[in-house]
């Protein structure tokens, strides 16, 4: 009889509540970034919140990412606990000398002496027709540096959990909400909490091959699911969660099972998160395997804004379930 | 507004302007036009008071707030609907939508939607107008908000240093999004930053095309004259909201609409009125005229093909070999 | 009898033989970053050039990496022919949204309108103990991004040659100079020219598994190669070249033959340039494989200072010479 | 100098950096330090003259330029060279190297090697003690050469904005590498440079520690009254190359020697000679004193053990949960 308590929310709202959260609970945290405030945030993730908490807890920034960045670097290590807000991960390419000199490296350099406990929360992905320079998917690359973690919330449970559970690590966390998923509605727990990034979630079990995904993409190899048990193909299928680390053991136990697997990912293919998960696929499950794992990416362009251009260059679930009749049959 | 005739043609490109995005606008509720819509609706005196202190040869870097700019400049309606629809006959063949309008007949180097991101690459082309003795100058436009970001500094800074023939253009509109300036800047007197690096700087009345025009004139000339770059702040006001998602809580209607009063089409009708240049019949013929080309550009752009999906992956790389 | 035309140089005065080249050849070429003139280049590839060409095409530039690098592509689009130097990848993290935001899309975004020729020169790699700030591998980022050619020269001819290829491509290409290698020694034709870049170089012919690298690395590969065929493992090495377009066809063919491959990168290994590679070989050459491929990276940390923690962290021969006797052995 | 005992302490600071160094230089030709080693030799009176005005509790960012800074500050000799050495004993434990000095004591936040990279992270220690009501001050060090990064623009803009308890201590040398600073500014004048942004801005003498003792005192005073950035510029010069690598090819010998002829250490010496507060007997102690704690840390440095190489992948992430 647990249902009943459920709330009904958006992925927004989600974003909303952990945010709402994690200002009441811990007064060392403070949302730091373009628009957060008076505006609202540039995805109204934070609406209303600076009416509640106040300007010097919901600070507007001026257009400077890389110091307000750097300075969510500075302030963690003076006490702090704060939470910046990059509008969309391609603005971060400004902040990627303090993100990635800075906050990945204080531990290390220090020989331990200074840990850095910065949140930064940004939106990624195409599919909005935003064109070349709004659309890109490079959470990917984040997942490269060491020193960083980096979350990926595909459900609304994670978009609100993930948060706290980012302001209680040490260490830099990054999170990647995917722009298209803020109106997604499902339900949500009354009890909010930090959620354990320890594992991926297999988020629908099956047999004959693993669907490996996270964010928006998740929901594509959902629905490539759906329709390939309609044709008799059982799919497993995994949300990342973290993208790093990444957790092996999930991962490789599911291939192992189901001996053929199917990323998918928006970033661009070429050097993709998937490719590193297949490489890992290669490393820890290759005897196992009975077919070479497949990565549907996005098209290796510049994402154009014309809606068909556009929908041609993401991953879609006809391709995905293309590719896992093409592995099926084969190998069947 | 001696000339009767340049002030009509001032109005009439004003005219167009507006028209074209309370269109735009509507085809956006009707969801031909996608993505992110950012109109200019409010600002028309900069980009044409500007464009008269322009040459044919010039260059224009703007924002993705940039159908005025690349109207004014030449740039047809037609071109531009099509490209806001996805099409085959837009300006970028669909790919770069309201904010990515490019052209090479009247070298519009972008529509470029990093807030900031153009700065460096106006003074670029302004040091390869330098290195190749061009007399030409490179146009520069940005908002206020982008002077926060770190390229400013650094362009400022390199623009004067290598004496580079750009003018910079600052539209100003008083919000970056929902950021005021005043929330975003310790120094708001923006001409003051300019002139912190050296360089020649002024400001005007955004409201004012013929205001506009005259100091514009006035920069392009120095910069001509003397191969040197120039900030020009034209103080002006969005009157619509930031984009089409923008709830606008950050600002009061009564504030809007009291810059409303100061719409510089309404208030250079009244001139034109008053001085005798423009009449009711008059206007209603622009009106026409203007409502037809529009009419024009939404038809063409209906009718224009899609891309065809074969042809995604074109111009990720030259097709051309290097010349 | 050709052999004593051949000219003895370092990589250094490849590199630099390349700018003087490229100087000479065209008036539209100049080249721009900080301390390329009066210091000589921070190391000592320009060294003279402004003497010889004066300070309107050898351009010392203030600090400022995003505007110069911004500045390029203006000028790439106003009909020069930029060449820039960013001293070391590390710095060019504050250029990275002019390379992707910019460079990257401009021709894609205008529907083939504006091309960007320019490129981009700058060091990469440790090895010479300049800790977590200065000794990045990060070339595999820019491997990552449609609208770029990005190239990693090995050789002393290429390191000559690659420039005036690059400055041939009517698109942004990235030079990435491996900081070790500067005064490697060896021989140079006297003939001044570009170099095809369509093809990856097979330096050694082999047939019990394939050494895939390039940059600094690649040395370590051929170390590899020479301590092995002592032991009679007889492996194949490649010298990648281009790291975006890769090519798939030496690649494959190379490992579709020896059946087995170990890459060597010295980017770190998760989401490394080496994942690529390796999911590139399981999508199409999985059934011909022996062994599972496998990667030598730098290991996930900061780089450390300490000589030994470094070379610690940094890919070394006798971990190539390991993973390809294990390879062999298991599946000999 | 009313003070005989702070004047032979301030010479006495000025010696520990000169010797340190020195011997840091011996070291590197030895191949016993390796990497980039980046001299202050010349700039002394700067450090020593800051740190007057710093109390415990204050925080330091500072270049990879900072073995004075954090000498001066406390991080003891031995610590310094045992990092050098890149050995466990060493403040980073073999991790940071020459330009990466942290310490958690004296509140040192490295060590930046990243030209501008610590603006920001200044500016954010500032924010941390503004929320927390702290009333200590960071003091935020970087060369002349940092100025033109976009870095530089946006943290001053936002500590004059938001107000922020800060001392931006700009060290200039007059180069950056090998890049003059008429070079790469187009206005020279730093001070006007800070001050248009609205913060508080000065520049003295960075040859005098005394001079610059005064100036800093100032600075920091306003701070801790005002709880508001200020701007000091030092006006100094390097003696060594830029590092260990710089063939000084844009810099002339006698423009190097006549700089010298202004020795922080030497000028204050004979002014100290000349009040009486210091005679050969007592200098000849000193130079003892910091002989003898130079080749303390030397053998300390040469002791300590490395640091396992199975330890490699410590200190990515956390060990200790989180408090
Ligand atoms: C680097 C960057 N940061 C943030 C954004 C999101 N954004 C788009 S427009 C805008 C406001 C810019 O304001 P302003 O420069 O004043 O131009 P205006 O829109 O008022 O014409 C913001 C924050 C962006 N596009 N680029
Ligand atoms: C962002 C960045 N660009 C380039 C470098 C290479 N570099 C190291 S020090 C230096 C000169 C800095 O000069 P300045 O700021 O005046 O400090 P100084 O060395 O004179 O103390 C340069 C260019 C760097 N470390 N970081
Ligand atoms: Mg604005
Ligand atoms: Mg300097």
């Amino acid at each position: 009889m647990s249902a009943p308590t459920q709330q009904q929310s958006s992925y927004r709202e989600a974003v909303r509540a952990g945010l709402h959260e994690a200002l009441q609970q811990d007064e060392r945290v403070f949302l730091m970034g373009e628009d957060v405030g008076a505006y609202g945030g540039c995805f109204a993730c934070s609406k209303g919140l600076l009416e509640e908490f106040g300007p010097e807890r919901v600070r507007d920034t001026p257009l400077s990412e890389s110091t307000f960045t750097g300075m969510g670097i500075g302030a963690a290590l003076g006490g702090m606990r704060p939470i910046v807000e990059i509008m969309t991960v391609n603005f971060s390419l400004l902040a990627l000398d303090q993100i990635v000199n800075n906050a990945a490296t204080y531990l290390h350099m220090s020989g331990g002496l200074f840990n850095v406990p910065l949140v930064i929360r940004m939106a990624t992905g195409g599919g909005k027709q935003l064109a070349a320079q709004h659309s890109h998917s490079l959470e990917g690359w984040y997942a490269h540096i060491p020193g960083l973690k980096v979350l990926a919330p595909a459900t609304l449970e994670d978009a609100r959990g993930m948060l706290l559970t980012a302001l209680e690590d040490p260490d830099p966390v990054l999170i990647f909400e995917a722009a298209v998923l803020y109106p997604m509605e499902g339900e949500l727990s009354p009890v909010i909490s930090s959620v354990s990034i320890d594992r991926a979630n297999v988020i629908r079990t099956g047999r004959d091959l693993s669907i490996i995904s996270y964010g928006a993409s998740l929901h594509k190899g959902l629905g490539a699911a759906e329709q390939l048990s309609e044709e008799g193909i059982n799919a497993e299928v995994i949300d990342l969660r973290s993208l790093r680390p990444l957790d092996d053991a999930t991962i490789i136990g599911s291939v192992k099972k189901t001996r053929r697997a199917i990323i998918v990912d928006e970033g661009w293919r070429s050097g993709s998160l998937a490719a590193e998960i297949s490489a890992r696929i290669m490393e820890q499950a290759f005897y196992e395997l009975d077919a070479p794992v497949e990565r549907i990416c996005s098209v290796e362009v510049p994402m154009p804004y014309a809606a068909h251009l556009e929908q041609a260059a993401l991953p879609q679930v006809t391709s995905i379930v293309e590719a896992a009749r093409r592995m099926v049959v084969r190998n069947g | 507004m001696s000339d009767p005739e340049h002030a009509l043609h001032l109005f009439h490109q004003m005219l167009r302007i507006r028209r074209l995005e309370e269109k735009s606008a509507e085809l956006y509720s009707a969801m031909k036009i996608r993505g992110f819509l950012h109109l200019y609706i409010g600002e028309e005196a900069v980009a044409v008071g500007v464009a008269q202190a322009l040459a044919p040869e010039d260059a224009v870097v703007a924002t993705y707030r940039e159908h005025a700019h690349a109207l004014v400049r030449g740039l047809p309606a037609k071109s531009i609907m099509a490209e806001m629809f996805g099409k085959q006959d837009g300006c970028c063949r669909g790919r770069g939508g309201s904010m990515h309008f490019f052209d090479i007949e009247t070298r519009l180097y972008g529509g470029n939607a990093i807030v900031g991101g153009g700065l460096p690459v106006a003074a670029g082309l302004g040091l390869a107008d330098k290195l190749q003795n061009n007399t030409r100058l490179t146009c520069c436009c940005f908002g206020e908000g982008a002077i926060a970001e770190g390229e400013f500094h650094e362009t400022m800074n390199l623009a004067v240093l290598w004496q580079l023939p750009v003018l910079f253009l600052c539209e100003n509109n008083l919000y970056a999004m929902g950021t005021a300036l005043e929330r975003s800047e310790s120094q708001t007197d923006l001409t003051q930053k300019a002139a912190s690096y050296g360089m020649r700087a002024a400001a005007v009345d955004g409201m004012e095309v013929l205001a506009v025009e005259a100091a514009a004139s006035e920069a392009a000339h120095f910069i001509r004259e003397k191969r040197a770059p120039c900030f020009l702040e034209c103080r002006t006001y969005r009157f619509r909201p930031h984009s089409m998602f923008d709830p606008e809580l950050y600002r009061s209607k009564e504030e809007v609409e009291t810059w409303k009063q100061r719409d510089p089409i309404l208030t250079f009708k009244t001139q034109l009125f008053d001085k005798g240049m423009l009449d009711e019949a008059r206007l209603d013929h622009l009106e026409q005229q203007v409502a037809a080309e529009i009419a024009e550009a939404v038809t063409f752009a209906e009718a224009s093909p899609l891309e065809p999906v074969d042809d995604l992956t074109r111009f990720v790389y030259s097709e051309r070999s290097p010349e």
